[in-house]
């Protein structure tokens, strides 16, 4: 194969399209309730992140913030397919990831403002949720160490054998730093009952995944040199999603140690609050948008024989669910000044001193 | 005489430099297509092209050390790490490599290095992307440490960085990106080592870094208008550390306080109330204080993460305080 | 009471906690079949098995990443970093993810885990396998940082690092590996946090740590012999601090001097010179002295190095100086 | 493929013994005189190490070293096939690399003895053995950073238009590093003119590679996660070394890009100093022993027609240089105490201040 770079100058790099079959998978074997469940967590994921994206707007939310718009289906599918007591560890990108454990609206909302009522009281933000009572681990800015804390989990799971499984998201672009290395073959070496997903959204922050790394695909295309089986799949459609992690949790808990995925996927936007994303090619954002997880699964579901109806409903009960949470967030307190000064330690304290 | 942003001058810093010489070449990523996350390289690409002003992937270890190696053979390359919070990523090849190898070699390697990072606290980004680390790298040998905090020192002192044969971490504050101010036109050169005083006082000595800066000014100002005429120095460059202008201040004014952004222990400050407590002792007044922000991470929320960082008003009081007791 | 290395009481301190609290596992490289590159876990593999300790690939992210995730869900791990100076390759898990997780979560997640690890100098080693890091570890907030320097506390200390809820660095001093000590029988459990006067004085404070507590003592009994009758205290904890027992001491003594392994710039005596020079000022009877490695890598010859590291005779002198003048 | 530890206990994997033909390579189209000067390399790579070993065993050379006995095929065969302007990385065990770069001997022995007419005046040490003016550019004791600092001397030689090639030598354990990752896909990108030869000896320090990897041949079974084919060769055998070298070495001038190198091999002794090696199965270390890369040579070179009597000669004029280094570097000077404090800065001083 050719070296990137190699065939290309710089930006001029081919775009990568969206598949354009989209009922592959309306005959998978997913029990109906399974997928109107997924159907669920897509709009709920779509509209509270909709709605964080004006509270942006408005000022309301400080600091940055990444969206996964567009993304929803990895996260939505994965999230049916785990068990309540698996864990999972996410990104800065980690919205959809929080709700997918159940994890109510009102505190995420409330977190990225800042407020008393957040998920951290105010002291993680956007990019930190955390909620360890929903197996929601932790979100995780630094690029790479989330791999290498989730494979901890994992080895803790095996350790005490209650069957848990820890699963981790992240993107392309971190496919080219060490860590990543470093907690594949950890994994593997010690058949952690870990799942690895990488979302391709085939951007790092403004540059081409394609443009920075040595193989097509930056996951797949590496899961051999960790003894590990090759998988891309269709990271909009959350049914293709759900297959394979179930498989791929499956594999864990049966003792079969760790797997590889490769989530082929887009983001709406830009990469955070701060990019209106324009190096992308306008015929790339164009077919994605197109090939949008949501209506497509909509579509799918209305071949499925569900009523039209019954999806408006979960539409507005979604909507109902974000306007509260929205409501209830701006409602919420500043956090008050003392709580800056807690937990630092174990004690609940912050003094370095006696 | 243009007004600049601190982020320009980044840009036109480093323009400045790979005009005059071509073994200036600039890696990091997004510091090409994109002009860099924080808009400090911009227009970069278009002048120098392709070779000279490369993206790369999320590698900060392959990126410092391909910086390292091009420096040992020839080029003076800048690379960006762009949050601090990433040094703690290839800090192996910042305090193992970078700056041991020209001693353990003897001499017989030559470093001329630039990493520039976006550091410090303010937009509300959370533990992870605020942190102030100028003092992990004052902590180790071999390093030149400088924070500009004023568009003008930008430009000269990246300069200056470009020009030297030593290693130097430059850390630019991502909370001055968007502040302006006067800017000489033509080249800048300034030179790494040295303070400046940015307000002459006689009751008392302030000491700020990067965005403390004006921070310290502002205090002064409210002081000034209590009756307290305290001296601003900026202090610049951790190393080499100007201990001249620091402790002769301290001699005339016989207090001196610090106004540091990163967390207690330890931060610059330490360095310079401990060097101050041996060689200016006999000058001091009355106790060395600092103002740090506590010892703990940095909350993410808007409201705590104000509380939690030193302000014009907690200085002021500071001081204040210190004087009347 | 046994006669035991400082070695064998690392294997000791951990083996008890192993024994007691079955949710108590091992990883590092070559720490199990090897017993550890410095033999520090000789015993462990036979009698806890290779479930509760495990050789690791050379990928000290993994290790430490490995340490926090099995630390979040019910785990109390120790993990080991061979060389301190491998931390700069980790450095991210430590302070990124391990200091500040439980802060920015708002204390949902615990983290009871230690990072053990051989630090320090005098084995002519060189520049990359010598350092003392300590300070490194004390600048961030959310790592509690011990240093024992006898084998009764390498026993002591490290159970109470392994019953702590929080995070520790625990830093063993490869220098004094091979040195002996008498450790009573039973299970040893010390309390994080405290400083130790290991011999009572009059005239001045010298604070050490690790291999520097034994070279400090025998300054002490050099300067004993010269009318000085110097107190010296064993840090053994930079964080927590005992600062009552540090101001204590310097309240009766009047001096204070620090005999610090690590270089001169921001070594962990920075910070309580600083806490001295505010804090204890008025105690002060002269300037605050630190004796440190200048500020310069470690050089690896035999005689550049013993040097450039304070020694039981460059501290003695320099007390007497001071004290002198 | 099975994990491992999936399928062996810790410590059980099967010895990896040596190839039994020694003649593959004797047709290998390699110059006479190329030849003799790789032997000549060997025996001088063997007779320093042993006599580096014998001033451990009398106190003189104090702190740690790793010796490459066994190994040297690898670092002759390289230094063969490279360029004088070719760049040399190499690790703590990284004698054999300095001499095999024409670094005289006297000032590496004096070095390990920390005198002042060492390479580096007693600053570095043996792990940390440099010559910028033979094109050795360092010797790195913390496993992974230098890979990545090789790019950057292949970046410099690429910009430069020189046409220098990058070789940088490291163990198996160190492909388990995430700068290994780094180091390897950015190189990959840029098609860097950078070699990576991965000197796999079986074992990290104490433990074999094969209980913490994910895949049999560390190197080798990557190099497809950067774009690259996979090669393993008879480090053992310095012809195998010499052609694998020059054709690695002639694509990275050819402006071909990087290539990854892994060649098989054993140390005789153990990792450092300290180890006596015993956690190696007495069986492998007796059939690699006997698998010895110089005896090999010699015996090809005179099936190949040497006289027994040249080859003698080198053996002999070889003794003597290392005698007479030996004396050299005892009888050199301690460092001058001024020495310690020079060179922390380019201005050549220390001072950190004004
Ligand atoms: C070590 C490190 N380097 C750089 C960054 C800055 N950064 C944040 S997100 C990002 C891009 C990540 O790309 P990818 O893994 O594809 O995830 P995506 O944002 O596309 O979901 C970068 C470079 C970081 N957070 N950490
Ligand atoms: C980051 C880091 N971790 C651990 C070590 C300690 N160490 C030194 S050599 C070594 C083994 C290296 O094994 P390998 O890469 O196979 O090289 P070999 O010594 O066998 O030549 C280890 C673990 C180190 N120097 N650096
Ligand atoms: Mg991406
Ligand atoms: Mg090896």
């Amino acid at each position: 194969m050719k070296l990137p770079l190699s065939d290309h100058e710089y930006g001029e790099h081919g775009a990568v399209l969206p598949p354009q079959n989209h009922a592959t998978h309306d005959g998978a074997d997913i029990d109906l309730a399974v997928r109107t469940g997924i159907y669920r967590k897509l709009q709920e994921m779509r509209q509270f992140e909709s709605r964080a994206y004006d509270l942006f707007m408005r000022q309301l939310v400080k600091g940055t913030s990444h969206l996964s718009l567009g993304m929803e289906a990895i996260a939505a599918g994965f999230g049916a397919a785990m068990r309540s007591d698996d864990y999972t560890f996410a990104t800065y990108r980690g919205h959809a990831h929080t709700l997918a454990r159940g994890v109510p609206m009102t505190p995420v909302m409330a977190e990225l403002l800042g407020r008393s009522n957040g998920l951290m009281s105010g002291k993680g933000g956007s990019m930190h949720l955390t909620s360890v009572e929903h197996g929601m681990m932790g979100s995780y800015a630094i690029i790479g160490a989330h791999l290498t804390i989730a494979n901890g989990a994992a080895w803790s799971a095996q350790y005490r054998g209650t069957g848990q499984v820890a699963v981790c998201f992240f993107g392309d672009g971190t496919t080219n730093i060490g860590a990543f290395h470093e907690a594949l073959n950890y994994a593997a070496v010690y058949r952690l009952p870990v799942v690895f997903v990488c979302e391709n959204n085939l951007y790092m922050e403004y540059t081409a995944i394609a443009d920075i790394t040595a193989v097509q695909h930056p996951a797949a295309d590496r899961a051999s040199a960790y003894g590990l089986g090759s998988q891309v799949i269709d990271g909009n459609d959350a049914d293709a999603v759900y297959l394979a992690a179930s498989a791929a949790i499956e594999r864990a808990r049966a003792g079969e140690g760790p797997s590889l995925v490769e989530a082929l996927t887009y983001r709406h936007g830009g990469h955070s609050r701060a990019d209106p994303g324009k190096y992308r090619p306008e015929h790339e954002v164009a077919a994605w948008k197109a090939y949008d997880p949501i209506p497509l699964y909509r579509a799918r579901l209305v071949r499925l024989g569900v009523e039209e109806a019954e999806l408006d409903l979960i539409d507005k009960e979604v909507a109902g669910a974000v306007d509260l949470a929205t409501e209830e967030a701006i409602a919420g307190d500043l956090p008050s000044p003392e709580s800056a000064f807690t937990d630092v330690w174990a004690d609940g304290g912050s003094s370095w001193r006696n | 005489m243009a007004q600049l942003t601190y982020r320009d001058a980044v840009a036109r810093g480093i323009a400045q430099e790979m005009r005059r010489d071509e073994r200036v070449v600039l890696i990091g990523e997004d510091v090409a297509g994109a002009g860099g996350v924080f808009k400090t390289t911009v227009g970069l690409l278009a002048e120098f092209g392709p070779k000279r002003v490369i993206d790369t992937p999320i590698s900060e270890q392959a990126i410092l050390g391909a910086a390292m190696g091009a420096a040992m053979t020839g080029l003076r390359p800048v690379a960006e790490i762009m949050f601090s919070d990433f040094f703690a990523v290839c800090w192996d090849i910042v305090v193992n490599e970078i700056a041991k190898t020209r001693y353990m070699t003897d001499g017989q390697v030559v470093l001329p290095l630039v990493i520039k990072t976006g550091n410090g606290g303010g937009l509300r980004f959370g533990a992870q992307h605020s942190q102030s680390i100028e003092n992990w790298a004052m902590a180790v040998p071999g390093l030149k440490v400088v924070t500009p905090s004023t568009p003008e020192d930008v430009v000269g002192l990246m300069a200056a960085a470009v020009r030297s044969d030593d290693p130097v971490m430059f850390f630019e504050h991502k909370g001055l990106y968007s502040s302006k101010g006067e800017v000489p036109d033509g080249d800048i050169v300034d030179s790494l080592g040295t303070a400046k005083i940015r307000r002459p006082g006689t009751d008392a000595t302030i000491l700020a870094l990067g965005m403390m800066v004006p921070r310290a000014l502002a205090a002064a100002d409210q002081l000034a208008g209590r009756g307290i005429s305290a001296e601003v120095i900026d202090v610049r460059s951790l190393v080499p550390l100007d201990t001249a202008t620091i402790l002769s201040s301290l001699s005339r004014t016989g207090r001196l306080f610090t106004v540091e952004e990163n967390p207690r222990l330890l931060g610059w400050g330490a360095e310079i109330a401990s060097i101050a407590a041996e060689e200016g002792f006999w000058d001091l007044d009355g106790p060395i204080q600092r103002i740090t922000t506590p010892h703990i991470p940095l909350p993410s929320a808007d409201s705590l993460e104000d509380l939690v960082m030193p302000s014009a008003d907690s200085v002021a009081t500071t001081v204040e305080k210190a004087l009347q007791s």
